[in-house]
């Protein structure tokens, strides 16, 4: 009874609480999203008002695009290209920037600034930076090994390499500011048992940073990976997906098809979708075998409720 | 714990002279000497930021002195890196590894620290565990443990590997009452066995006078006074340790000193004292009450007069509290003593029992009749 | 107007040759005006242009609200790009908020054709000075959408310097063969320079391709609008490309990366560019001084034996208001855009074709000052529309095409590659 | 020992030298060619320094793309996006930390997801919605769908959970109520993870691009990046790149501002706890 | 703190009847019978997880009883929100508002929760603040207080609003051993002088003796026995009463009982003993150590053999271990006694010391000689 009223009062302040967040969300994203959806299924363009209701050929088209399989190609190669070495860079400069004494905070304030730039103003500097030129920066730098120029952003074997280079240029800095936070996070005396114990260096690193920086990497993996799923300005200042669709990616296909050409928003509209629906989908896999795992290492364990009734058994 | 047998290790002797530390401009140590023999316990006893820490880091080798030097069997330790120096460590709040199981938190150690195998570090945390008797524990990790289980193993890691000094800093920190003491009968017996020797710290007096072959009571960065337990409780060197030893504190009264004699405020107590007394102690238990009002003492006898405002069971006693002139006092009584709020009382006490304080807080005269038991 | 060392002027002016204020006006041409009762009617105007053409916006709402007491000219001159502009009046379709004028690109024209309901003009209603040669710019399917407002084409920029060193005369840079003989002759010269450099992004492939293959007379678009790319002349014109292909990294922009490799790097002795920049990128070179040099400008070359047919880029205005007053109001203010000191002003800052005979009089001082510029003017009789793809998904014809040349640039089997253009083509088209 | 130390400290600084090297290299450049002269702007040898410096491309950059007003517009359209995101994420955060309610995991996820819409397509849509209350081209329109960011409520909560449940406890024992414990307790105890995500929202709002382009029609309440744009169409003969240089830094102005001013802060804000002390 | 003058407060009674609380499977609560009389303190003692602080909750109404009835003054309180109660409380770690001073901490529970206008509620903090002897501190955030200082500001936000009835959720943990002892006193003193009803949570057997008029232990969610510290030490109910009150705790041998007498293991004990005994306890301070091993003890008196061990220095005495067949032995003996450690030993107890208990664990008889002081 008592419980009941408890709830009832809690629902009710709950609602007070989400609803402000819960109308803006709904008004401006998951009702878009659901008109979204609706258009999914029709012919409409962007520029048109007259549609019709097609069924799923849209989503047949998107299961025979050629030209998306290679968008979602192009996705996971930049997702490979951009999450795993930055993460790894970012963790790396983290570490080395959180034991170094003196110049932390230029080193921090240098570090933060690709995460803190606008990227549309940024790619002036970057196009000229990767241009076909020998006398081009990347060019001088690949000339010192003896490289060829390269025509970076104009062929389109480099063109996404480039592009990933650029947004894990500023990932990095993203990574490096959370890894930052989550080193301070850790308690120095975890650290001092290690330097008595002798575990130190490398053994330091594997047994000990990195498996308690694992709540961190987890937070990381989630928001990167959305992050690097959205890539839209990078690929659209320094590429516009070419050349020869070699950097477009999902997003920037959904844009592409559309807000530009025949302006096919239906079309475009299957796409996100369909991605989003299959992010979701792997979302919950990752969070059910993330509980099957956690709850198969506790059953190894013994559960840690067992605690207190054990020791008090004990006496 | 189990008295399983156990692989006695040679505790080393450690020397500290003229340790001295500062943080900027405070003197965290300020020229501390200490010397433990080998295989022996000692407790540094006292209060917050008296810098029992900072010295038991500098043992461990976590913190460098800016002064003095510290030597164990002999070898100089100054700049040796703390996992070369033979020593283990159990941590305020344990900081075990909270990813690893407690084999691992073992393990790791035994592994990197001491270059052994993985199966050898594997049978030796087991035997340890085992040891410990929480062989039950050895998958789980920390946060699947109670308080007194990750104790266990903060003290299976410390003592492992076979370390020949283990330093203890607050291990009981963050315990339950009874689990401490429990706790520390184990601790010492199996510090015992080991032949290690061992530095433990501690902010309670009950703690450090249970677990010291010998205790050092620390304030403001120095040393105050180091002995056995007896001489700590019995002849305490300043004021400070008087007090600070011994659960009700000793009551200590201020007074004036002339011709002999020192003298409490208005009507208060009058005993004889050494010259340039300021003060005089005495311990709750060696405090008698009196029902109802009496005249001043006779015969160096001290007395006050006062009304009871509180008492408190403590086991077969009572502290009996006692608001008087002087402030408020506390006499061990009997627990069959009645207690009755607000009723006249008169608190006494033989010469014998008495300790006077100079002006600088030391003790001045060691009666005759109290002698370290 | 060669000023020498000196000091440097100020390249943001150097660039801009001039930005000068405009008079738009109607008086002159009958039945331009609106009539009194929708004068009276319409009390606001929108027009949409991409941010570019905002000086020439506002001259036109400076002369209508004088004209128009009571009457506001909302301009949008936000977007960037056309595509961003047709983004632009699809979000305020969708919302229901009409537009009444707007600048189309050539190529966005179709779309405005069929889905942004621009209206059907009537050329009679322009001024007499009005140079008609350029209104089938502004057809799509035989209907006046737009009339032509700003046009350009291609051209070949050449660093004189080195063509001389090189015993190249720019007289034989009228056809792909000579263009290619001075390639090859600036590389056998010795010079650290690429000989050619023709962009290719932004559907400037499609552009260049379809500019060579009208000068052999078959555009890649047929009258009735289909695609034709297996042609000799295509083939032709991609042969051409390819062996372009083969000097060096093609740009992507001719203005962003082709221009300055050109102009300001002098990596690049012949590069292709569009008439609207070529003022400009003179007047900027020449600004260098010392370390400017010699440059010239000749039509795009045609394909050997070929005629001049260039394919026209640029904007037009285009009428999208439905409502009668509405409609004519927005008419009067395309007609007063085309003013020609409208067209001066637009053209000395930007040095587009001019429209208008009378403003081409007027703009003797800019020949004068860029004689280089004059050879484009006798282009406006053969200036050829650009295609305006039908169906579907004919919007994306440009880019795709743009693509399968790119390929043959990069070394794709040019047959192959065409047919497969070509049925890309047609299926898009369909 | 000590050389293996000394080494490892040598690697790790050269290791930081080149990290903190990249991530400078393109500013510096962009400076570069923001004050050199044109005829340098594109030189592309390695040498950092200009052959000659002048402010005028700034100057110009200025005028032309009359930046003065659009970061006036900027900050003030992310300051406000930033006040409502505040405003909407603490309670509802506060609400998926602490305030039990069934399907509060379901609605949390779905908030979540959120995330994974692209704003590609909500652009139009929005726009409608907008447009229906007449806030298109209006500086309210360029705020309002931004009102909620999913991100900012996950972080708050985050956050949110390690305020020790005694304290708020003892807000409901003293009888705040949920209001003035979010402002009295919640708020002022999360002031790191609000600074933290303050400076995310701001960095994210600020430099939109797609929603101000559809919005923003009136060139007095252009944004920076839609003016930084403008510049780049403008001249669409040869572009200056000195003045798109300077534009581009005038533009980050702000933007690094807030960052060198909360950077102490945001290490605390991302995964520190509500302890307080 | 200052004995200044307090304005009293007309204290609650509270009646728990059949409280039960159950989270999922587990029952926190088991049917608790609590009543405590207005201005009665009453300490609730017992081992971590017996559901101490859940029934503290439930009284403040921070929790809700899934089972039973909670009464102030006969007025039912279920579904009473916490701050219409007329309760404070003051939380483990205190739970201070970090953001704000030690007088803004004390305001913002009167403001708000008692409607008091911000000037009046500034005056209150400051006289509430100067009561307890921390007027200093007012402008001070609780990161810049001390432990103890920390403590004095809880509690002063607690009796500030002058509530009915206080709670007190082991106020005292995370202090000194020694802050602990003194701080108690005052609060003690002060809850007495307002006149407040106080539930003290502790678990540590020592603070709820000195502390509670009366002191309930409770064990894996009931209340095993409520009584006043004298009887719950000296007759305890159950066998888990005997051993967690007192420390050292009491010794408990377990036995088997045949023809009216427990024996211990081996040669142990025998001792008379009710029907169906399993266990006999003694008290260390009832035990006697004689040197040397004697032979098995007569007339009913309590021996068993073994060797010392260990010895802690308690203040006046010592606690001597003792390792027999039966475990490890705790002894209670004069300070002067020597310790050597693997002496043989005897211990001794009379027959009146003795306590015995059932297979439930109940507490069979009381000897005549045991009554409550
Ligand atoms: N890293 C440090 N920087 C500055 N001052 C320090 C540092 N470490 C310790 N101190 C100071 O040195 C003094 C002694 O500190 P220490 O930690 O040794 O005390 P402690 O006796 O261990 O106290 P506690 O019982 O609180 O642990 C204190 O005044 C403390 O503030
Ligand atoms: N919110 C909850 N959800 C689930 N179980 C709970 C919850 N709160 C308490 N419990 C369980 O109820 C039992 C009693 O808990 P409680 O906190 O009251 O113990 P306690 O006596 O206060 O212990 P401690 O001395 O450790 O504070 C424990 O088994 C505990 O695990
Ligand atoms: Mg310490
Ligand atoms: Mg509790």
């Amino acid at each position: 009874m008592a419980e009941r009223t408890r709830a009832g009062r809690d629902g009710w302040r709950a609602a007070a609480l989400v609803t402000p967040a819960l109308v803006g969300l709904c008004v401006f994203v998951i009702g878009p999203a659901a008109v979204s959806a609706f258009v999914a299924g029709t012919d409409k363009k962007l520029t048109g008002v007259d549609f019709h209701w097609v069924g799923t050929a849209n989503l047949r088209e998107a299961l025979s695009d050629p030209d998306l399989g290679r968008a979602v190609r192009n996705t996971l190669v930049y997702c490979l290209l951009t999450v795993i070495p930055s993460v790894v860079l970012g963790l790396l400069l983290a570490l080395a920037a959180n034991s170094v004494a003196r110049g932390r905070p230029v080193v921090r304030f240098a570090l933060f600034l690709p995460a803190s730039a606008n990227i549309v103003a940024m790619a002036v500097v970057f196009r000229y930076i990767f241009d076909a030129s020998p006398d081009g920066l990347a060019n001088t730098l690949v000339g010192v090994v003896g490289v060829d120029p390269q025509n970076w952003l104009g062929d389109s074997d480099t063109a996404l390499p480039v592009v990933a280079l650029v947004g894990g240029w500023r990932l990095t800095s993203f990574v490096f500011v959370v890894y930052l936070a989550g080193l301070t996070a850790i308690p120095p005396s975890v650290y001092e048992a290690a330097e008595v114990d002798g575990v130190r260096g490398l053994a330091r690193l594997r047994h000990i940073t990195l498996p308690l920086l694992g709540p961190t990497t987890v937070f990381l993996a989630v928001f990167v990976t959305v992050l690097t799923l959205q890539t839209f300005e990078t690929v659209a200042v320094l590429t516009d997906g070419g050349p020869l669709d070699s950097s477009t990616t999902i997003i920037y296909y959904i844009y592409q098809v559309g807000f530009t050409g025949s302006f096919r928003i239906g079309y475009a509209s299957m796409i996100a979708l369909l991605l989003l629906v299959t992010v979701v989908l792997i979302g919950a896999a990752g969070a059910l075998l993330g509980r099957r795992l956690r709850v198969a290492r506790e059953d190894a364990g013994a559960p840690a409720g067992a605690a207190p009734a054990l020791e008090g058994a004990r006496r | 714990m189990t008295a399983g047998a156990v692989t006695a290790v040679a505790g080393a002797r450690i020397e500290a002279v003229g340790i001295g530390r500062t943080f900027g401009p405070v003197h965290a140590l300020a020229g501390v000497d200490l010397t433990i023999a080998a295989g022996e316990i000692v407790a540094l006893l006292g209060p917050s930021g008296s810098g029992k820490s900072t010295l038991l880091r500098i043992i461990a080798g976590l913190d460098q002195p800016t002064a003095g030097d510290l030597r164990f069997d002999d070898r100089s330790q100054v700049g040796v890196p703390p996992h070369q120096r033979d020593v283990s460590m159990v941590f305020q709040h344990f900081a075990l590894y909270p990813h690893l199981s407690a084999t691992d938190n073992l393990v790791l150690a035994l592994r990197y620290g001491r270059g052994m195998s993985r199966a050898d570090a594997r049978d030796r945390a087991a035997e340890t565990l085992r040891m410990l008797g929480i062989a039950d524990l050895a998958r789980r990790r920390p946060a699947q443990m109670s308080g007194g289980q990750r104790q266990r193993v903060a003290i299976g890691r410390a003592i492992a590997t076979r370390a020949r000094v283990v330093l203890l800093d607050e291990p009981m920190s963050g315990l339950d009452a009874k689990l401490r003491v429990e706790l520390r009968v184990e601790i010492v017996d199996l510090l015992r066995r080991l032949g290690t020797t061992a530095v433990f710290v501690t902010h309670d007096q009950a703690e450090a006078m249970a677990v010291g072959d010998r205790v050092a009571v620390m304030n403001h960065g120095a040393i105050e006074q180091i002995g056995t337990p007896d001489a700590i409780y019995d002849l305490p060197a300043t004021r400070f340790v008087a007090t600070f030893v011994g659960s009700p504190p000793m009551n200590v009264f201020e007074g004036t000193w002339s011709d002999g004699q020192l003298r409490g405020p208005g009507s208060g107590f009058v005993v004889p004292a050494p010259a340039a007394a300021t003060a005089v102690g005495v311990r709750p238990e060696h405090l008698r009450l009196v029902r109802g009002a009496s005249g001043p003492s006779a015969g160096g006898e001290f007395s006050v007069q006062g009304h009871v405002v509180v008492a408190e069971r403590l086991g077969a006693e009572r502290t009996m509290y006692v608001r008087t002139a002087t402030g408020m006092v506390g006499v061990r009584v009997d627990a069959a003593v009645p207690v009755v709020p607000d009723e006249p009382v008169t608190v006494t006490a033989p010469a014998t029992a008495l300790l006077c304080f100079g002006p600088d807080g030391r003790a001045l005269t060691v009666p005759q009749a109290r002698q370290p038991s | 107007a060669c000023s020498g060392g000196g000091s440097t002027p100020d390249p943001s002016e150097s660039l801009r040759p001039t930005a000068r204020p405009a008079a738009a006006g109607v008086d002159d041409v009958a039945g331009a005006k609106a009539s009194p009762r929708c004068a009276a009617q319409v009390k606001t105007l929108r027009m949409y242009a991409v941010a570019n053409l905002n000086d020439v916006a506002r001259s036109g709402k400076a002369y209508l609200e004088k004209a128009h007491p009571g009457l506001t000219v909302e301009i949008v001159a936000t977007a960037p790009t056309y595509t961003a502009l047709v983004q632009q009046l699809s979000a305020d379709r969708s919302a229901g908020q009409r537009a009444d004028v707007a600048v189309a690109g050539f190529d966005v024209l179709p779309t405005f054709a069929a889905q942004l309901g621009a209206q059907e003009l009537s050329p009679r209603l322009l001024r007499a000075s009005y140079d008609q040669r350029m209104t089938p710019l502004g057809q799509v399917g035989g209907r006046q959408i737009g009339i032509p407002q700003q046009v350009s084409t291609l051209a070949l920029a050449y660093n004189l310097d080195v063509l001389e060193r090189a015993g190249v005369d720019p007289a034989t840079l009228t056809t792909t063969d000579g263009v290619i003989a001075a390639a090859e002759r600036i590389r056998a010269s010795g010079q650290d320079i690429q000989p050619i450099d023709i962009p290719t992004g932004q559907g400037f492939a499609q552009w260049t391709l379809n500019n060579l293959a009208s000068s052999g007379g078959v555009p890649i678009q047929d009258d009735a609008g289909r695609p034709r790319l297996n042609t000799p002349q295509a083939r032709a014109a991609a042969q051409f490309l390819a062996r372009v292909a083969s000097y060096g990294p093609q740009s992507d922009s001719p203005t962003s990366q082709g221009l300055p490799r050109f102009g300001i790097r002098k990596e690049t002795a012949m590069t292709m560019v569009t008439v609207a920049t070529l003022a400009g990128g003179l007047r900027f070179i020449q600004d260098q001084g010392e370390r400017g040099f010699r440059a010239g400008a000749v039509p795009f070359p045609t394909l050997p034996g070929g005629t001049q047919a260039p394919v026209a880029g640029g904007n037009a205005l285009t009428v999208l208001a439905e409502d009668q007053c509405q409609r004519e109001m927005a008419t009067e203010l395309v007609v007063s855009l085309l003013a020609p000191d409208v067209i001066v002003a637009s053209t000395e800052s930007l040095s587009y074709l001019p429209v208008d005979t009378e403003a081409l009089a007027r703009l003797e001082p800019l020949y004068r000052q860029y004689p280089q510029l004059r050879a484009f003017n006798d282009l406006a009789p053969s200036l050829v529309a650009p295609p305006s793809w039908g169906g579907a998904r004919g919007g994306e014809l440009p880019q795709a095409m743009s693509d399968q040349v790119v390929r043959i640039m990069g070394g794709a089997d040019i047959d192959q590659t065409l047919a497969a253009a070509q049925a890309e083509a047609e299926a898009l088209t369909r | 020992m000590w050389p293996a130390r000394a080494l490892s400290g040598t690697v790790r600084f050269a290791f930081l030298a080149v990290g903190v090297t990249t991530a400078l290299l393109p500013f510096v450049w962009m400076l570069r060619t923001a004050l050199g002269p044109p005829q340098n702007a594109l030189g592309m040898s390695a040498n950092p320094l200009p052959s000659s410096v002048s402010f005028r491309a700034f100057e110009s950059a200025w005028r032309a793309a009359d930046l003065g007003p659009a970061l006036l517009t900027g900050v003030g359209v992310s300051l406000a996006i930033l006040a409502l995101q505040l405003l909407t994420a603490i309670p509802a955060a506060y609400a998926f930390a602490w305030v039990p309610f069934r399907g509060r995991s379901v609605l949390f996820g779905v908030v979540l997801a959120t995330l994974l819409v692209p704003p590609q397509v909500t652009a139009v849509p929005n726009y409608v919605t907008i447009s229906a209350f007449g806030l298109a081209d209006t500086r309210v329109g360029l705020v309002l769908p931004f009102m909620t960011h999913a991100a900012m409520i996950f972080l708050l909560r985050q956050y949110m959970t390690t305020i020790p449940a005694s304290v708020l406890e003892a807000a409901r024992m003293d009888g705040l109520g949920t209001p003035r414990t979010l402002r009295r307790v919640v708020v002022p105890l999360c002031a790191p993870a609000i600074a933290t995500v303050s400076v995310f929202s701001f960095l994210l709002s600020f430099n939109e691009y797609l929603w101000p382009l559809l919005v923003a029609r009136s060139p007095d309440i252009a944004t920076p990046p839609l003016a930084l744009a403008g510049l780049t169409s403008r001249s669409s003969a040869l572009p200056d790149f000195a003045q798109l240089a300077a534009g581009s830094l005038i533009i980050s102005l702000p933007t690094l501002l807030v960052f060198i001013v909360a950077q102490r802060r945001l290490a605390a804000g991302i995964s520190g706890t509500g302890q307080g002390d």
